[in-house]
């Protein structure tokens, strides 16, 4: 009975969270807005990427390529096929995510009994082919890439698309199917004698991560109205899989935050840079990350959520 | 006790194994019947985990064929041989370390649920109804072994011989018929090893399986044994109740004079 | 009791749906607040005694090098001019902000630039890539933005704000492959392209529509990756097709190594290539394997125009080294910019877009400016020679 | 060889020797070595930038991986990283972001001609002292004490340390010995490819990374195997079949290898033991 309480006023907040968001957006400055949508597309990003590294285990380092295959697709579609109109957006960014995951499970079917670092390779290799193949495509430009796409993603959409990812994660999580996933990450072996079909959840994962990255994709092209081949290098993939890290792997909340926290720090060191004339932004962000991972090898949150942590006790769920 | 029934339950016909050259069993043959407690024994290197190894599906055997009621298991899945019903444990305790001792128990009923994804996601009855009454099924059973205060911790934080006992739970969790017991007593003193023995026995009486256990404490195999089987260099020497295989010759020599 | 409780929560769960489904009606009001905010901006600027002008270049990343010649002439440019008392008695500010070499950094920095700092346009940026990522900001803000070195297309018809310093790729490429069939009298080419770089893409496909046309011969293409150090591969396929020529539009900094590389391999053919071939850094890296080179420019430096040398020597008086092309067509963005500034109304976006337009007969190191009505610069290209380590002007050829 | 030992990606390897090829240029600039070209003042740039390189390594691995060493993989994986970035955009900072032309301290000579093909002095160079470093590394691994112990720690650093080795001062040794070859990489890459940058790292970075993993990690000739298979196919590819699509073949042939041989060439396969 509690649960469903509480279960109410997570959806109600959610609700009002939505309606208030729809009052602000006009409101803040476009600045902001445009972090907060980049946050937004990080957040979805990352914790597509957690679900295949921080839980279910698969060092995947590969995640720019479902990317990229979401934006292009869902761009492909806006602009040569549907046009601009709210409900085509929203069916070419389901596409986008359905290639995405389609080509994750093509890749994770043979791939996945892999281990450790060849698995990262084979998932590298993966996502640099899809860019190499996408600069030699003319019908969406090739290295010029594409431009024009229409400008649909705004800060509710992306609140949309985050809000349904996270749900769709932790319920997932709170399902058997999430506990198959912590299952393999923690011991193959037990989780197969457990009866879990190993090469079935990893490939259920792996799927379902490319597709929250198509998804992101699709709402990243959307934002930008360009995207080239060259956005979604492997540095795209670290720059996720820092994120992950950097939150806690296995972490929903932390990825969360480590999220918002790094599509900001890059913003908030820009003074720094105007002050003294001398650009040393990208050393700083490098040296955090050093600083961090040397003080907290586990990530900010480690493999807790931020609802485990005291100070968040009064919102803690029963 | 000995009252065998006709047909065994599981049935390990001529199997042989040979890893690049090295010929680790060689045309085992036993049988195992229903509800009996079988121990598996032999010297270092016999090739008894092997044996597990390859009635779990992990590894597949160069000829022969393992038997579940007739039906052949040989290159099944590992996940498949355990929704069947054959459920191990290990040498080396793997437990899901770094989940709770509850979630282990939960993650081994993993073939009771029915419900979709979607289901999850929309929180329909079917979704509330299971989980509910798997939380509540692995907390009874968590019970039954004296481990439900620590429900909510960290496995990893177990002390030792709890360790051993939930990995054990878990296997009962999963709804097993034969339970595959790998040194369960390996690092145990003589009180937990006593405690083990009459754990097992409750077990066998409680969920009606059959046990099949590997074991280097002798004294412990020949109490808890309905039926003892010895392997040596991953051939079968002897396979009989405890007071034969005590007074058999092979045997002793096998263990160089020195059984217990 | 539970199945009540389980209808509740579908329920919440469609009153959730249709909230975002409302909620998506509200964006259109979006426009009309940043239009507002934008008035209020403007009143701040007429009081102050200094113009903002924002660029966003690649200070750091890959193309770090392109975006800090441009940064540091663009300077040259505000500065000079501020020497002379600025524009209309207020001094002129640059505020640079990097981009990393990233499209999506580059939409942010514009951002910034046009609704926290206030500029009341935006010079930049180098590449065609991240001109087209910045341009439908500067667009629907209503604030100008003059691209100094894009050479896309694309890149001006994005919107009326947006113009360009540089000339465009389809106007480029011809005009070598004119140079080669009609001057050098050559009809077999070879194309070794840059296939990271939308430049060189873009040089290399009009440069070959247009030579085809003409009744020449493509007989290889081959590509390769900015930043590779090894292009023998490559070279020997080109070698055994035996062209007359070889067109390699890329930027300096791999056109040395090639070039090197092919004279290695005995290729002895002349290379030619576009504007981001000029620079010094050429002869150091290629040495005498440049020698015989052709490349389409804006402008020699060895011109003895003193408005050219001028530049050059305040430049590299001021940085140490000698300009390339991207630093001339800053300086000249500069220059554009500071007389539309001049010429406008007021400094509303607007104005300043009409004076942009306006823009004729300016003169600028990389000649003399006239923007067309699809703002783009009409100006000539020149072809240069690479004679005992200098540039040697060959010859000019004017818009068609 | 690090990669073996400490059983970590280093991503960090590729900037380090982009750094080797730097303290060249520059040693080449102090010792005013611009204009003699000769085997000597080849010999001091390459030895003044392996040193330099070896205390960088010292360096990193002091303070970005010692405190790791028992942290998850995937934690150093970060760190390594983080220290690229950082290598990398201080070398932009310090150096300046455009391509520096490495000095020309050793003539260029056609030695041999054999109608078109060319066996420059420059080839010889590369061969010979790539031999040597090689055949060095080799002596001191199989042969000496500290490449016994080198061997054991790689086996087992828990063993190893339990049998009084001293595993850190040994690791240390190690990092210190693959920066040195990395910065003589770069002092030769440099001589031979006159074209330094800071971002030059990057790619070979990766490059080496997936030779290792395909000759199996930690085996010696594996990595060289892997390495000639990664260059080969590339070249292959490039020259007779399509350009623009070389590095998809080559990373698709990648892929294929590690589906057919999912522990590379010579990597040992582990089935887990149960």
């Amino acid at each position: 009975m509690w649960t469903y309480l509480k279960r109410q006023q997570a959806y109600l907040i959610l609700g009002v969270f939505l309606v208030v968001l729809s009052f602000i957006h006009t409101h803040i400055s476009p600045y902001l807005r445009q972090l907060l949508i980049l946050s937004g597309i990080n957040i979805i990003l990352a914790n597509g990427l957690n679900l295949i590294s921080g839980i279910t285990g698969q060092l995947s380092l590969g995640h720019a390529g479902f990317m990229a295959i979401g934006a292009y697709a869902s761009a492909y579609l806006s602009v040569f096929v549907t046009g601009p109109e709210s409900f085509a957006f929203l069916l070419n960014i389901l596409a986008g995510g359905c290639l995405a995951g389609f080509f994750g499970f093509i890749l994770g079917l043979p791939t996945l009994r892999l281990k450790g670092d060849y698995l990262a390779i084979v998932t590298l290799g993966f996502s640099e082919m899809i860019r190499v193949i996408l600069l030699n495509m003319d019908s969406v430009g090739g290295a010029r890439g594409l431009p024009q796409i229409p400008h649909n993603t705004d800060l509710i959409w992306t609140a949309g698309a985050v809000g349904l990812s996270l749900i769709f994660i932790y319920r997932m999580m709170k399902s058997y199917i999430g506990r198959a996933f912590l299952a393999i990450r923690e011991n193959e072996l037990a989780a197969q004698s457990c009866g879990i079909n190993i090469t079935k959840y990893k490939v259920i994962s792996f799927t379902s991560g490319a597709f929250l990255a198509g998804i992101a994709g699709a709402l990243f092209a959307h934002q930008l109205s360009y995207i080239n081949p060259s956005i979604f290098g492997f540095i795209k993939s670290f720059e996720i899989l820092i994120m992950i890290v950097l939150g806690g792997l296995g972490s929903l909340s932390g990825a969360t935050l480590a999220a918002i926290i790094l599509t900001f720090l890059p913003e908030a060191l820009r003074p720094l840079q105007q002050i003294t004339q001398i650009d040393f932004r990208m050393i700083i962000y490098s040296s955090l990350l050093i600083v961090m991972m040397l003080t907290r090898p586990s990530g900010l949150l480690g493999k807790r959520e931020l609802w485990d942590f005291k100070i968040f006790g009064a919102f803690r769920r029963s | 006790m000995m009252s065998q029934p006709a047909e065994a339950i599981l049935k390990v016909d001529n199997l042989s194994i040979a890893f690049g050259g090295l010929q680790v069993l060689m045309n085992v043959d036993f049988s195992v019947y229903s509800n009996e407690i079988v121990s598996l024994i032999g010297p270092n290197g016999a090739g008894k985990t092997t044996v597990f190894n390859i009635i779990s599906g992990l590894y597949r055997p160069t000829s022969g064929s393992i038997l579940f009621h007739s039906k052949n298991l040989t290159g099944m899945h590992p996940h498949r041989i355990s929704n069947i019903g054959i459920t191990r444990t290990f040498q080396n305790i793997r437990l899901f370390k770094d989940l709770t001792v509850l979630d282990n128990v939960i993650i081994a009923k993993h073939f009771a649920f029915c419900y979709k994804l979607l289901g999850s996601l929309f929180y329909t009855p079917a979704y509330v109804e299971e989980e509910a009454k798997a939380e509540k099924d692995a907390l009874e059973l968590l019970a039954v072994f004296g481990l439900a205060e620590r429900a909510h911790d960290i496995s990893k934080n177990l002390p030792y011989g709890e360790q051993r006992k939930l990995e054990i739970v878990r296997a009962l969790a999963s709804g097993v018929k034969i339970l595959l017991l790998d040194e369960p007593a390996a690092g145990m003193n003589n009180a937990e090893t006593s405690a083990l023995l009459k754990l097992i026995h409750h077990i066998r009486d409680t969920f009606k399986i059959t046990v099949l256990l590997i074991e280097h404490d002798m004294k412990l195999v020949m109490k808890i044994s309905d039926r003892i089987i010895v392997l040596h260099h991953g051939e079968v020497i002897a396979d009989g109740t405890p007071s034969q295989i005590r007074n058999n010759p092979h045997v002793v020599e096998a263990y160089l004079g020195n059984p217990t | 009791m539970r199945r009540n409780m389980t209808v509740a929560t579908i329920l919440t769960n469609v009153f959730v749906s249709l909230i975002f489904v409302f909620s998506l009606g509200c964006t259109k009001k979006q426009q009309q607040s940043s239009e507002t905010s934008k008035k209020s901006s403007q009143q701040n600027l007429e009081t102050n005694d200094t113009i903002l002008i924002g660029a966003v270049l690649s200070l750091t990343g890959p193309e770090a090098t392109f975006g800090i010649s441009t940064k540091n002439a663009i300077e040259l440019s505000f500065e000079q001019k501020n020497k002379e008392g600025g524009v209309l008695g207020k001094k002129l500010k640059l505020i640079t902000l990097d981009n990393q070499s990233k499209p999506e950094e580059s939409a942010i920095a514009i951002t910034k630039l046009i609704t926290q700092d206030n500029v009341v346009a935006v010079l930049g940026e180098v590449a065609s890539s991240r001109s087209i990522a910045m341009a439908p900001i500067a667009q629907s803000n209503k604030i100008p933005m003059l691209s100094t070195a894009s050479t896309n297309p694309k890149v001006t018809e994005l919107g009326d704000f947006i113009f360009r310093t540089s000339f465009i790729d389809p106007f480029q490429g011809p005009v070598l492959a004119r140079f080669v069939f009609e001057n050098l009298k050559m009809k077999k080419v070879a194309i070794f392209k840059d296939v990271k770089n939308d430049y060189s893409i873009g040089l290399s496909q009009f440069f070959k529509e247009k030579f085809v046309e003409l009744g020449g011969q493509i007989i290889s293409e081959q590509s390769y990756s900015a930043g590779d150090m090894d292009f023998k591969a490559q070279l020997t396929a080109i070698r055994s097709a035996k062209p007359e020529f070889v067109y390699l539009p890329g930027y300096y900094t791999d056109v040395g190594l090639i070039l090197r590389q092919a004279r290695e391999l005995g290729i002895k053919v002349p290379f030619g290539g576009g504007d981001g071939w000029d620079s010094p850094k050429l002869f150091e890296i290629g040495g005498k394997a440049t020698e015989g080179g052709y490349f389409s420019n804006h402008y020699s430096p060895e011109a003895e125009d003193p408005f050219v040398q001028s530049f050059v020597k305040e430049y590299e008086a001021k940085y140490g080294t000698v300009p390339d092309a991207l630093a001339a067509l800053g300086y000249d963005s500069g220059i554009i910019m500071i007389e539309a500034l001049k010429n406008s109304k007021s400094l509303a976006g607007t104005d300043i877009r009409d004076a942009l337009a306006k823009t004729s007969k300016i003169k600028g190191v990389t000649g003399i400016i006239t923007f067309n009505s699809q703002r783009n610069p009409i100006k000539s290209a020149v072809i240069i020679k690479i004679e005992d380590g200098k540039q040697k002007y060959v010859t000019t050829i004017d818009p068609s | 060889m690090v990669f073996g030992i400490l059983k970590l990606i280093n991503f960090a390897h590729g900037d380090v020797y982009m750094i080797g090829a730097f303290v060249g240029y520059y040693a080449a600039r102090f010792f005013g070595l611009l204009h003699e070209p000769s085997i000597s003042s080849f010999g001091i740039v390459l030895i003044s930038s392996m040193f330099i390189c070896a205390f960088l390594g010292f360096l990193i691995e002091r303070i970005a991986y010692r405190p790791l060493r028992s942290a998850p993989r995937i934690t150093s994986l970060i760190t390594a990283i983080g220290i690229s970035l950082f290598l990398e955009y201080c070398a932009q900072l310090i150096f300046g972001p455009d391509p520096k032309v490495f000095p020309q301290i050793l003539n260029s000579v056609n030695l041999v001609q054999w109608g078109e093909v060319a066996l420059n002095s420059y080839h010889v160079l590369i061969f010979s002292v790539s031999f040597i470093l090689m055949v060095l590394l080799r002596f001191l691994v199989l042969k000496t004490k500290y490449g016994q112990a080198m061997r054991a720690v790689s086996e087992d650093v828990k063993v190893a340390n339990l049998l009084g080795l001293p595993t850190n001062t040994i690791i240390s040794l190690t990092f210190i010995m693959g920066a040195a070859l990395a910065g003589a990489a770069g002092v030769l890459v440099g001589t031979v490819y006159p074209r330094i940058d800071p971002l030059m790292g990057i790619v070979p970075g990766i490059k080496a990374f997936s030779a290792a993993v395909i000759g199996g990690i930690g085996n010696f000739p594996g990595a060289v195997l892997g390495g000639l298979i990664m260059g080969l196919s590339e070249e292959m590819v490039a020259a007779y079949w399509s350009s623009s699509y070389r590095d998809a073949i080559a990373f698709a042939f990648l892929i294929i290898i590690l589906l057919v041989k999912p522990s590379g060439f010579f990597g040992k396969y582990h089935p887990e033991k149960v």
